[in-house]
């Protein structure tokens, strides 16, 4: 049912996207419409190199992820809970916040050359900080009543952590999740497009600087599409992970 | 083992969002150990404040509570809280079950004796099918009974309640008060019970301490001389359960309306 | 007064480590905090902070703005009704995962190669967390708030604006919060296309340019605006969740 | 592809008798003779083996090679002396790429929309000019064609713009002109448009567009691998500049140029050393547009 | 004007995470216009789920809900809800007048005179000094009583009430009894009613509703032949007071036990 509802607004999108150069709108020449595309996609994926290229930037997509969600969720925990640090930190990281990954390429260059080390301190970098502000935000929803009772029946501090705050920050984080993989798929394919580490971002410096529009487009569908294979799979743990959340059983009443 | 608890001196003043409520002027007593006490005043006099004080939730503005001698600065240990809000102090992403076992797997309990523990709470409030239900799959008097059910599996030497059975209907009503007097019975815990019911406080309590309005402080502290053994279709029909009963109520009225509080004297006979 | 030492401790100690771990540095890349101060006041004159800083926080300005208007409106449709966010999301997804660098030339399609374009740039990358963070909090309003509107009749634009949109608000912030720096970011990003002023631009120049002290420089004044910005957003969050902060506070005044 | 960098190869390991270097590039037409000197062996011969990595350009290049990521890299000559005028250690070593010197045939023009009013580069007085990086080679050369059509450089006003996206840009009327390469030449030149001046042959006769290079420090323990670099380099610089055939078919193994645009494609000179003379013109050029921090010191930097 | 209430075969089964419960399987009965029917029965019996069909909130799984004829299948317009979940049915960001004033604000009423209504309902369940506070700021009694308010400034011909005063001392409880009886016979309005107190439906009702435990049914339908006027003291201490409340506990007493429904019978004189 929601899937078909799905396929069905993509299908909507898809025909715009047909549609706007058929129209005239743009010149298909720089906006190939969706069916050119489709041809291009085609021939990507009959290339072997296009998918060692689509896992290299999905390998460093997931590590930097993963370094990124674990980092942002302990530092957000411990830096609210433990008195004082949240005041000591605040402002450096809203410092260090705004920071662009994208300017940090030479330094990521420098210490790491090509590497996929280097993919990933930009990726990390720019994640994390999605991860901490949900988790902090998250923190600060934890309702009093309900602190109150694991306070009172002698619940430690990692105890509180574990079946207290966590389950009410879960939301906030899922939703920091669901952000920092689009944020960290975007800065794989764009360290590896400025760069040059290998993955779809090269594969789509290439296609830039030849002029090759249509293959241009496919790869942006290509990532596009991960984004949203990747969001498919955050709901789905989502649904079994927050099945007691207003957001979830809400969904299942009327 | 078990310890009394001293309130002295206690003010507690709220203050923030442009209100400042003076809640508590200035209470003092005592609940002995193994005593069961119950509080009765009027509606926003305090008692939910004087109770998270006493759980050492909340601090006093002043003033101090001594559980066993020791000035209690946070929760301490053995001492179970029952809430008014019921529903808000479930955790809406356990099942019941876990609801009621979490405080005892803090407690390093073993797994069996946990699920032993937990299977009687439910079924002594009534609850016994409901243990893989989420707290929000439940009707309100059934929230509030896994509450108290949480806090009886606790096993606590000191048991704080805020009008447990607010949610209740009569029978069960019934069933929990006698429950929880053979609890107290049996196992000599000590006993704060706020209701609202004068009824209730008289059946219940060993002694009946009424509130007057806000800014509150003591105004009655009634010895309940009913028999230990007590039932609800005979000590209810007693005439001294009328006449501590009326007296009750003789004082929370004069409490709403701000009469002076009367020297300490035990109801005429 | 604890507090305020607390406050100043950290970043103080951070800046006293940056500084001696770089002094003698010959690295170009790492020049000394020493050197990067000495040029910051040679570089970030009166006349280039209007040149520069000026225009850039023009856009930052309206492309926050109307990201934030079209995250919390899109949001609360799409989180209010099931069948919306079914059609809605795998389009949405899918757009949000193409990296800015890549969409700025289709950008550039439709919007040309102004301010406009480089607001559409801001915009479409912080419009994600408020979308998300709306949605979420959309979908997560207490039944028993949203039934005791419900029976009351208030329905419709009352209902969004009294209601949905003041539970789910804790939630938007969270999401106004991301997309704050997130803007600054694209600030950057859509400054390196079609510029000739900005903050982004100049840093781009100077990383171009080879000009390291100078490019740290410019790091370090992306920094405090971020620190700026979002001091001054604290001051509108605590006033407009008031009533959430009391709420949450309520009990932890306590030992 | 040539993005085959990934590995965890050592600076200098040897494998047969061949050291791996790690050389960064742009893919572009303009790298093919290393490509085709790495085909043809020229390297292997020296005792070398390639491997290339593909940035996006400079930002990326130079810090990787100044830190000894990669051992050598692709820049552009104003690049070069930029850095180095901003005391970042970098020396060229080998020629990379010249104008074809031929006003109207060169592999980089400045081109206008098809019907435009512009017709020479004196006309670009008040007009928006794209190029592809502010204040750097492409920048000069406009401003070179400008002031010797008589008019006055400081009254174009400049647009950075990547090559790819000048066709979309120019055709829609955006900018009024842009300075491009191939194989975006290529394109707009199928959209109709014009060349109105070669501005790399304005700038100097057979101008030295490109170098490789390295940093100092490596050019200093490493002279060895250096000298093979060079010599590989200038057989692969010759073979290419010969076989112009050969450059259009390995151009394919590395981009994706349609091939109708590749055949059209004008093919730039690989001579095997860099023009002195041209890259002092640059210099000077540069120097009056402002653009180094202090005068590079060309003997220093060149080869 | 004021409409009739017909439930009718209504059934209602929730399903999801895991359970499945028959909440209600088949109620039938009236509610005529202007009647007071105080409801009762066992806790979790299906009261809540019942009045939430009732205000269109829940969709029945069968049956039907008719208000003044019509099928009800949304809110319907002039009816008021007083949720058992008091604390989350106010809203936090409000103050309490705002609370209060914001479904007047729907009914696009003028200013002043929302501003007289909140002022009188707010003074009439004594909380008009409270009007500034939020409701977080307030005791359980209190959040209830501006729940109420809230209800009573609506000016509704229906009012569907689930324990309204479940959290309010006995006498503040006594005096919104009062005021809720004054307000039914001034303004006709249809009142239905879920209490646990015994004496409480037996003292407001015209009629009293005894519910049987889950899967639900309606075991007795009792009508209360006490005199219009009533009287916390004198009613209460009536004769047929107490035979009513007895039978009305028997009857529950009988329905959780699970015992079969009798005819529907007026109690013996
Ligand atoms: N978090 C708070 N902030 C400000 N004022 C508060 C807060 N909690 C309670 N109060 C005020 O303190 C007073 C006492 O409240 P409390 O909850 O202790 O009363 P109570 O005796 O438990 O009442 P009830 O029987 O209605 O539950 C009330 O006037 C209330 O408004
Ligand atoms: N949202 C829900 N999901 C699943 N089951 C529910 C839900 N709400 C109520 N129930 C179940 O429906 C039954 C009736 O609940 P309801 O709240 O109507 O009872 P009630 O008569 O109001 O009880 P109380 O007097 O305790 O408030 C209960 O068994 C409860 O577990
Ligand atoms: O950090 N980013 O450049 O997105
Ligand atoms: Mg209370
Ligand atoms: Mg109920």
């Amino acid at each position: 049912m929601n899937a078909a509802l799905g396929a069905a607004g993509l299908a909507a999108f898809l025909a715009l996207g047909e549609a706007v150069p058929r129209l005239g709108i743009v010149k298909e020449q720089f906006f190939p419409p969706t069916s050119r595309i489709a041809r291009a996609l085609g021939d990507e994926i009959t290339d072997s190199a296009f998918w060692t290229d689509l896992g290299d930037t999905l390998t460093g997509w997931a590590l930097g992820l993963a370094i990124a969600v674990g980092a942002g969720v302990v530092v957000g925990v411990v830096v609210s809970v433990v008195p004082y640090l949240r005041e000591a930190t605040a402002s450096t990281i809203e410092f260090l916040r705004p920071i662009p990954s994208v300017a940090l390429i030479p330094l990521a260059v420098l210490l790491y050359g090509t590497e996929l080390r280097s993919v990933l301190l930009l990726v990390v970098y720019a994640s994390f900080w999605q991860v901490l502000v949900q988790v902090m935000y998250g923190v600060r929803d934890v309702d009093p009543v309900a602190e109150e009772t694991a306070r009172s029946y002698g619940l430690g501090t990692w105890a509180r952590i574990r079946h207290v705050l966590w389950p009410t920050a879960l939301p906030y984080v899922m939703t920091g999740v669901r952000l920092a993989a689009a944020v960290a798929l975007i800065l794989t394919v764009t360290a590896e497009l400025v760069i040059g580490a290998p993955g779809l971002g090269a594969r789509i410096a290439v296609a830039q600087t030849s002029q090759a529009v249509p293959e241009l487009y496919a790869l942006i569908v290509v990532t596009g599409l991960l984004g949203l294979l990747i969001n498919t799979a955050a709901r789905s743990v989502e649904r079994y992970a927050l099945a007691w959340h207003q957001s979830v059983r809400g969904e299942v009443t009327v | 083992m078990h310890a009394s608890l001293v309130v002295s001196g206690l003010r507690k003043v709220y203050e923030g969002s442009g209100r400042r409520v003076e809640a508590v002027r200035d209470l003092t007593f005592t609940v002995d150990a193994g005593e069961l006490v119950c509080l009765v005043g009027p509606s926003g006099c305090g008692k939910t404040t004087l109770l998270k004080c006493m759980a050492g939730l909340l601090a006093p503005t002043s003033g101090e509570v001594l559980l066993g001698g020791r000035r209690v600065s946070g929760p301490p240990p053995g001492m179970a809280f029952v809430f008014q809000e019921y529903g808000r102090s479930l955790f809406p992403w356990m099942r019941v079950g876990e609801n009621v076992e979490l405080p005892l797997r803090q407690k390093r309990l073993s797994r069996a004796r946990r699920g032993e523990l937990v299977a009687d709470a439910l079924e002594s409030v009534g609850l016994a099918d409901a243990a893989r239900a989420y707290p929000w799959q439940l009707s309100g008097g059934m929230q509030q009974r896994v509450a108290i059910a949480r806090a009886l599996a606790y096993e606590p030497e000191v048991l704080l309640m805020d009008e447990p059975f607010a949610a209740v209907d009569a029978q069960t009503r019934a069933d929990l008060e006698d429950l929880v007097r053979r609890l107290w019975r049996q196992r000599g815990i000590t006993v704060l019970f706020v209701t609202h019911d004068i009824d209730e406080a008289v059946y219940l309590g060993e002694r009946v301490l009424v509130l007057t309005a806000s800014p509150t402080v003591v105004r009655e502290q009634l010895k309940v001389d009913l028999p230990e053994e007590r039932d609800q279709l005979r000590t209810r029909a007693a005439p001294r359960f009328a006449e501590l009963r009326t007296r009750v109520y003789e004082q929370i009225q004069a409490a709403k309306r701000g009469e002076p509080v009367v020297e300490d004297a035990p109801p005429p006979r | 007064m604890l507090r305020a030492l607390f406050v100043v401790a950290f970043p103080a100690l951070l800046f006293v480590v940056w500084w001696f771990a770089s002094d003698d540095s010959t690295d170009v890349y790492w020049p000394p905090l020493r050197t990067i101060l000495r040029t910051f006041p040679d570089v970030w004159t009166r006349a280039r902070l209007r040149a520069d800083l000026l225009p850039s926080l023009l856009r930052l300005l309206a492309g926050y703005t109307s990201a934030a208007v079209v995250g919390i409106g899109l949001g609360t449709v799409v989180g209010s009704y099931r069948k919306v966010r079914a059609v809605c999301e795998p389009v949405l997804e899918f757009l949000r995962a193409v990296p800015p660098p890549v969409l700025v030339p289709v950008i550039m399609l439709f919007a040309g190669i102004g301010d406009t374009m480089k607001i559409v740039v801001i915009a479409s990358g912080c419009v994600w967390p408020v979308l998300l963070n709306t949605i979420e909090g959309v979908r997560a309003v207490d039944s028993v708030m949203s039934e005791t509107a419900r029976s009351y009749g208030i329905t419709g634009p009352a209902r969004i604006r009294s209601v949905v949109l003041p539970a789910a608000s804790p939630q938007i912030f969270a999401g106004l919060r991301q997309a704050l720096s997130i803007g600054i970011i694209l600030m950057v990003i859509s400054e390196m296309f079609a510029a000739s002023n900005g903050l982004g631009f100049t840093i781009v120049q100077f990383q171009r340019g080879f000009a390291i002290p100078d490019m740290w420089t410019g790091i370090l004044v992306l920094g405090l605006l971020g620190f700026l910005l979002s001091v001054l957003f604290q001051l509108v969050e605590r006033r407009v969740l008031g009533w959430y902060h009391g709420l949450r506070d309520a009990s932890r005044r306590s030992p | 592809g040539s993005s085959d960098g990934g590995g965890a190869s050592d600076k200098n390991s040897s494998s047969g008798g061949t050291t791996e270097v790690k050389l960064g590039v742009i893919p572009i037409v303009d790298v093919a003779p290393v490509h085709l000197g790495q085909k043809k062996g020229f390297y292997k011969k020296h005792g070398l083996t390639l491997s290339m990595t593909a940035a996006q350009g400079g930002a990326a290049i130079v810090p990787g090679v100044v830190s000894g990521q990669f051992q050598f890299g692709f820049s552009n000559v104003t690049s070069l002396m930029i850095a180095q005028s901003n005391d970042v250690p970098v020396k060229a070593i080998a020629n990379g790429v010249a104008s074809t010197g031929v006003a109207g045939a060169d592999f980089g023009a400045i081109t206008v929309k098809k019907g435009s009013a512009i017709k020479s580069a004196k006309d670009l007085e008040g007009k928006k000019v794209a190029v592809n990086t502010l204040k750097n080679i492409n920048e000069t050369a406009v401003r070179e064609s400008v002031r010797k059509a008589g008019g006055d450089p400081s009254a174009v006003k400049f647009v950075e713009l990547a090559f790819d996206q000048m066709p979309a840009a120019l055709d829609s009327g955006r900018i009024d002109a842009a300075m491009v390469v191939e194989p975006a030449l290529a394109t707009v030149k199928g959209q109709g448009a014009t060349e109105i001046a070669s501005s790399l042959v304005d700038v100097a006769k057979n101008l030295t567009v490109a170098l490789y290079f390295t940093s100092n420090q490596y050019a200093q323990q490493h002279p060895d691998v250096v000298k093979k670099f060079q010599e590989a380099t200038a057989e692969s610089l010759a073979y290419a500049d010969a076989h112009p055939d050969e450059v259009r078919q390995i151009v394919t193994t590395y981009t994706t140029i349609p091939a109708a645009v590749l055949a059209k494609v004008t093919l730039p000179k690989w001579p095997a050393e860099p023009n002195r003379a041209s890259i002092e013109a640059l210099e000077k050029l540069g120097e009056q547009d402002g653009l180094f921090k202090s005068t590079p010191d060309l003997d220093e930097l060149l080869p």
